[in-house]
């Protein structure tokens, strides 16, 4: 099952970020459940692989619109998890300096994540936009776009797709479905085959993922890739996973799941799955896993303190953040 | 007869359950508005008594559920729909503005829209910028909606109902701030056992005074209320109106308070520029200018966005210190 | 060719209709040329088929959802040609007493045409809503909304199907799809097979129909409504025809269409084909037609004089349309 | 050098045309802009000069357009979307209020968005309720956002100009009356030869006075001009202040006029409630509150929708005369 093309290095680094993910939001839990987080938090728990496997097959040019729950998108871009939990604190460290908070905690100009929208489906219109533009300058870069389940029945959806369908642009569509928006099921919303169906019907080439497989998310992401830069024109991946949490930091996603559903999506766990095939592989073994855990939670137990130890934002100073060129 | 302490929360939720039962045209619908009984649990147990064909979840379609809320008043019903956050109706701006508020007059009177679309804004909840805004202001430029904003649970059930019953567009406007804040005012209050009705399009006085006119409307009139308190220590009769129906705007209400106090600050939680409280303000100015002893004040959100973090969100809101402060000033 | 099922009455009934519209629709267009319409005016001109077929179809409980180029529907329902007239030339007479204008001008309650709208996609989700007290009142009655091509691309259009499938809706979706939206080409702005098939995405049964075919639209309409009684769920219908005149009243429709194109559509005429037929089953004749046209043409003389020499609305008034129940 | 006569849209063209010429990050798309070169051809020839590389046709699908414009600016170009009528910007108001306009802020000020939405709103043009609507107040709750609004072919071309090169979102609003309509100070006039600049967020005083100021934007300043002129043959000096940037709003010309006249009218296109002028108003009687020696007088659209038919739309509108009234009765 393993892929051979995939070396110990590269498992081992994919490994690592996905329990940075898991461990940060260990944290940020933690920290919301001592109402020291003011203010709503999405946890990315359970789908640390999508995030992983789509954001590891990316070139760092690429660009990336990420969402509420973009958590996991931040720390897999490698932004420092210093200035986005600082975010979600609301410090002036924080990636936005404390004025985003957690549902824009990932924006990071630097690592090419100009965006992460609160509001359900807006981002995709935008990534057409950015794929507009490396379109324009014949740039061989993607826009990705990352969104739930719950993003499919907005009309951003729909008129973003058509319009990079028929502009011919380089976006990736990347559909978090999680089976659930809130506490609604999707089967209950969903007039459509499928995600994936919808989105063929707009002649997009478009691919499902079990999205608790690291490596099937980047194998079908570089799929899709390629299929971009072949065909010039978007392509849509549906990552199939599970919330292992609730909604958001107030909700333990009980109520409206079965108690077997959860329970089988833990089975899966993604880090787990990946663990037991480095290990069928020979790759690692369970010390040195729990090496990489202490190492994380190391630097983690560092960047709480840090950040929690540190100023909000001078108020005072706002009113110049708010135009580029003011009058 | 007897009267009970709920909160702004559970006054809704009555004024939704005691429409519902007396009339079967009145329907609810929304995001997570059944199974779960609403994010904020304004509609909880509807689904229960009222069963699956009057009270249904939507996908996520804001345009959907206000133009679905459109043709349900258009064809016999009174449909009460939800959308979750104000900022969201951004989303449907087109149906509710270009649309509902329209249709009866550009139909030369012919239909009548009976519709109510229930929202909040999270302001003071620390949501940041894309789930705070207080939208009413922006939807002022569309007569032929109706605009409530109630301050407290008596208000939200008496104002509800009233929005339920009446035939023109509602939008009615909570602030998610009543609903989880204890430490507010207009979070628990007497309400009557008895069924009552408060009438749209009539402002409230809240408190009497003699020094200056306070405007509030929604959150504000919390802080209002616990400013005239402190005004009071310093010797100073502050009057609260607390608008209730932000459009159409109880003009008369305000301006006979003015032309007792001669005095007055707005304080609304819009962003100040193109605020409620210029409406409020500008309409003084024009018609009561001779009453007037002393500028105007706006007490808004200043113009930017909220900021996240709540202790800059906290700087950013109006509060009691800053209408208080900006009473002194004015009575000096 | 010629459906047995269609009676010499039930023909010459539509046909007149057909006429009614034809003949209305040129009053119109002189009077704009004339300068005495102010204001954008669409013209109906080679879709009349699709107004008569599918409104014959229905049921005159079932309500209608029209459009800004709605004079031919609000006809073929039977309103009153000197109310719609009327609102065209924004007088007191008109449907919504000039208050409307050409864009609304099929406005009638009484007819069951609540809505006519200048917004593209935008009585799609509104439709919906008035399927839904359809359903509600467990009435039999369904929701018809016309659309053109061009709405198909709006996020309306996208929520409005959702919506109505997954609440399983007796909405009839009926596309006047005639090729063109303004100035541009259905082909360069819908990335679809063909719009029924993107309404088939939806899980929604789609038909198509040859627009400027009475009998066929008419007969496509039955089996839709059959459906959607049946399946108590949408149906959607993809009527193909063409404008024969421009976009609105300034534009000639030259520029941007094929000569040989607006050609082959003028030899199929909807008009004359069901003529053609009528006269080959014997049920018409060329004389009959005439008269029909004359009978026409004479109510039409007098509407327009009638119209043109009544006032406007009192300004004074209209305060008092702003609000059902004023406070 | 030389000055040509240009109409309003010849300007626009002008100005879209020499920027694209000078930056090759302008791109230009919208509704029909490209072949068809502009339902009212202020992106004539564009296509031709530039290519489809650079001019686009889009589907009907405004929340898309916008959406583009914003994932365009992030990703290093300079857009310049159309929306065809002012009304559509209700379809994507998610996009531009929740979006565009906070997307710097609540970034930490990390991006920069320098895009430019064009559109027109055609009251003037019996396009009724539908399509009429000038909702610049509406945005107002939207800082972050910069509204422009040329009155004259001078400001159109120089303003967008300025605003192509402004590194914020733009929403240029132009007027469907000031492109057709001959009998209009704004729709020709004279246009210098040689490139110019005008500066966003200055108002701009186009006629001296000091008997009254009359505040006026878009449209509205030819029938401020219009009045002044019948104004002086009464004796009554009126200046006229055209706001050309809505927002941020330049006060201090507001304020240094009415300093010197004592009194103020504005006229302008929005629904009276909630207005521009509110605004303007509020802001002169909270901040110059001992200038006034009379009340503020708002001349806007009144209360309600817009009639489509003329003869109504006419009245309905604000015009020169009623300007003329308005100041008559307060210079009495
Ligand atoms: C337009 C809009 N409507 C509603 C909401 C409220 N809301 C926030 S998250 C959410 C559910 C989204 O579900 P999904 O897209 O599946 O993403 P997930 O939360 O599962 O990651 C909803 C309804 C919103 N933020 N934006
Ligand atoms: C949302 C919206 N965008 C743009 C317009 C301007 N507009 C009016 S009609 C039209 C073309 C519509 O084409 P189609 O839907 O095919 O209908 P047709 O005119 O062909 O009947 C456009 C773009 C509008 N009215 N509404
Ligand atoms: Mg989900
Ligand atoms: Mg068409």
């Amino acid at each position: 099952m393993l892929r051979e093309q995939f070396s110990r290095e590269k498992l081992l680094k994919m490994l690592r970020k996905m329990i940075e993910i898991r461990l940060f939001e260990e944290r940020v839990e933690r920290l919301y459940r001592e109402g020291k987080i003011i203010g709503p938090t999405h946890l990315y728990f359970g789908q640390e692989a999508v995030a992983v496997g789509v954001i590891e097959a990316l070139d760092k040019d690429d660009v990336v619109i990420s969402t509420y729950r973009g958590h996991g998108h931040g720390v897999a871009r490698g932004v420092p998890m210093k200035a986005i939990l600082g975010e979600i604190l609301g410090r002036a460290v924080g990636t936005c300096k404390g004025l985003g908070g957690s549902m824009h905690a990932p924006i990071s100009v630097e690592h090419n994540i100009p965006l992460a929208t609160a509001i359900v489906g807006s981002g995709l219109p935008i990534a057409v936009g950015v794929g507009l533009a490396f379109k324009y300058r014949e740039r061989r870069n993607v826009a990705t776009v990352f969104f739930g389940d719950g993003a499919v029945n907005t009309g951003a959806f729909h008129e973003a797709l058509n319009l990079a369908a028929v502009w011919k642009l380089p976006v990736l569509f990347v559909c978090e479905n999680n089976l659930y928006a809130m506490y609604t099921s999707l089967k209950n919303v969903l007039a459509a085959e499928s995600i994936a169906a919808r989105a063929s019907s707009y002649g997009i080439p478009s691919y499902v993922a079990f999205g608790n497989d690291v490596l099937e998310v980047y194998e079908t992401t570089s799929k899709a890739l390629e299929k971009i830069r072949d065909q010039s024109g978007p392509a849509f991946i549906e990552c199939r996973t599970y919330r292992q949490k609730g909604h958001g930091g107030y909700d333990f996603g009980t109520w409206y799941r079965a108690k077997e559903e959860i329970e089988e999506w833990m089975r899966r766990d993604p880090i787990n799955m990946l663990t037991e095939r480095m290990k069928a592989k020979g790759f690692i073994t369970d010390e040195e896993r729990k090496k990489i855990e202490e190492e994380v939670a190391a630097e983690l137990d560092k960047v709480v303190e840090e950040v929690l130890s540190s100023p909000f934002y001078d108020y005072e100073k706002l009113p110049s953040l708010v135009y580029a060129n003011p009058p | 007869m007897a009267t009970r302490e709920l909160t702004y929360v559970e006054a809704l939720n009555e004024a939704l359950r005691e429409e519902m039962r007396r009339d079967d045209s009145v329907i609810v619908f929304g995001e997570e508005v059944a199974a779960a009984g609403g994010v904020y649990k304004v509609t909880k147990d509807l689904l229960k008594e009222f069963g699956p064909k009057r009270v249904l979840d939507t996908p996520i379609s804001e345009i959907a559920i206000v133009g679905a809320a459109i043709g349900a008043a258009l064809n016999g019903l009174r449909p009460v729909a939800e959308i979750m956050f104000f900022d969201f109706v951004g989303i449907a701006f087109d149906q509710l503005v270009t649309h509902a508020s329209k249709m009866r007059f550009m139909s030369g009177g012919q239909v009548k829209l009976p519709l109510v679309i229930r929202t909040q804004y999270s302001l003071g909840r620390s949501y940041g910028s894309q789930h705070t805004q207080f939208l009413a202001a922006s939807l002022l430029q569309a007569p032929g909606l109706k605009i409530v904003a109630p301050a407290t649970p008596y208000d939200a059930k008496g104002l509800l109902k009233s929005s339920i019953r009446d035939d023109d567009p509602v939008l009615f406007v909570e602030s998610g701030a009543l609903y989880v804040n204890r430490s507010y005012y207009g979070y628990r209050g007497p309400v009557p056992e008895e069924e009552y009705l408060i009438p749209l399009g009539k402002a409230d006085v809240k408190r009497v005074g003699d020094d200056v006119t306070i405007v509030a409307v929604s959150r504000t009139v919390s802080e209002a209320m616990a400013a005239a308190n402190q005004l009071e220590e310093k010797g100073v009769k502050a009057e609260v109106v607390d608008l209730r129906t932000i459009m159409p705007m109880d003009y008369e209400t305000i301006i006979n308070s003015v032309k007792k106090t001669n005095r007055l600050v707005v304080a609304e939680d819009s962003v100040k520029t193109g605020g409620i409280s210029a409406e409020v303000a500008s309409h003084v100015c024009e018609y009561a200018f001779e009453y007037l002893e002393a500028p105007i004040v706006r007490l808004n959100s200043p113009p930017m966005p909220a900021p996240q973090a709540s202790e800059l969100e906290k700087k950013y809101m109006v509060s009691a210190e800053k209408i208080v402060n900006a009473v002194t000033k004015l009575v000096k």
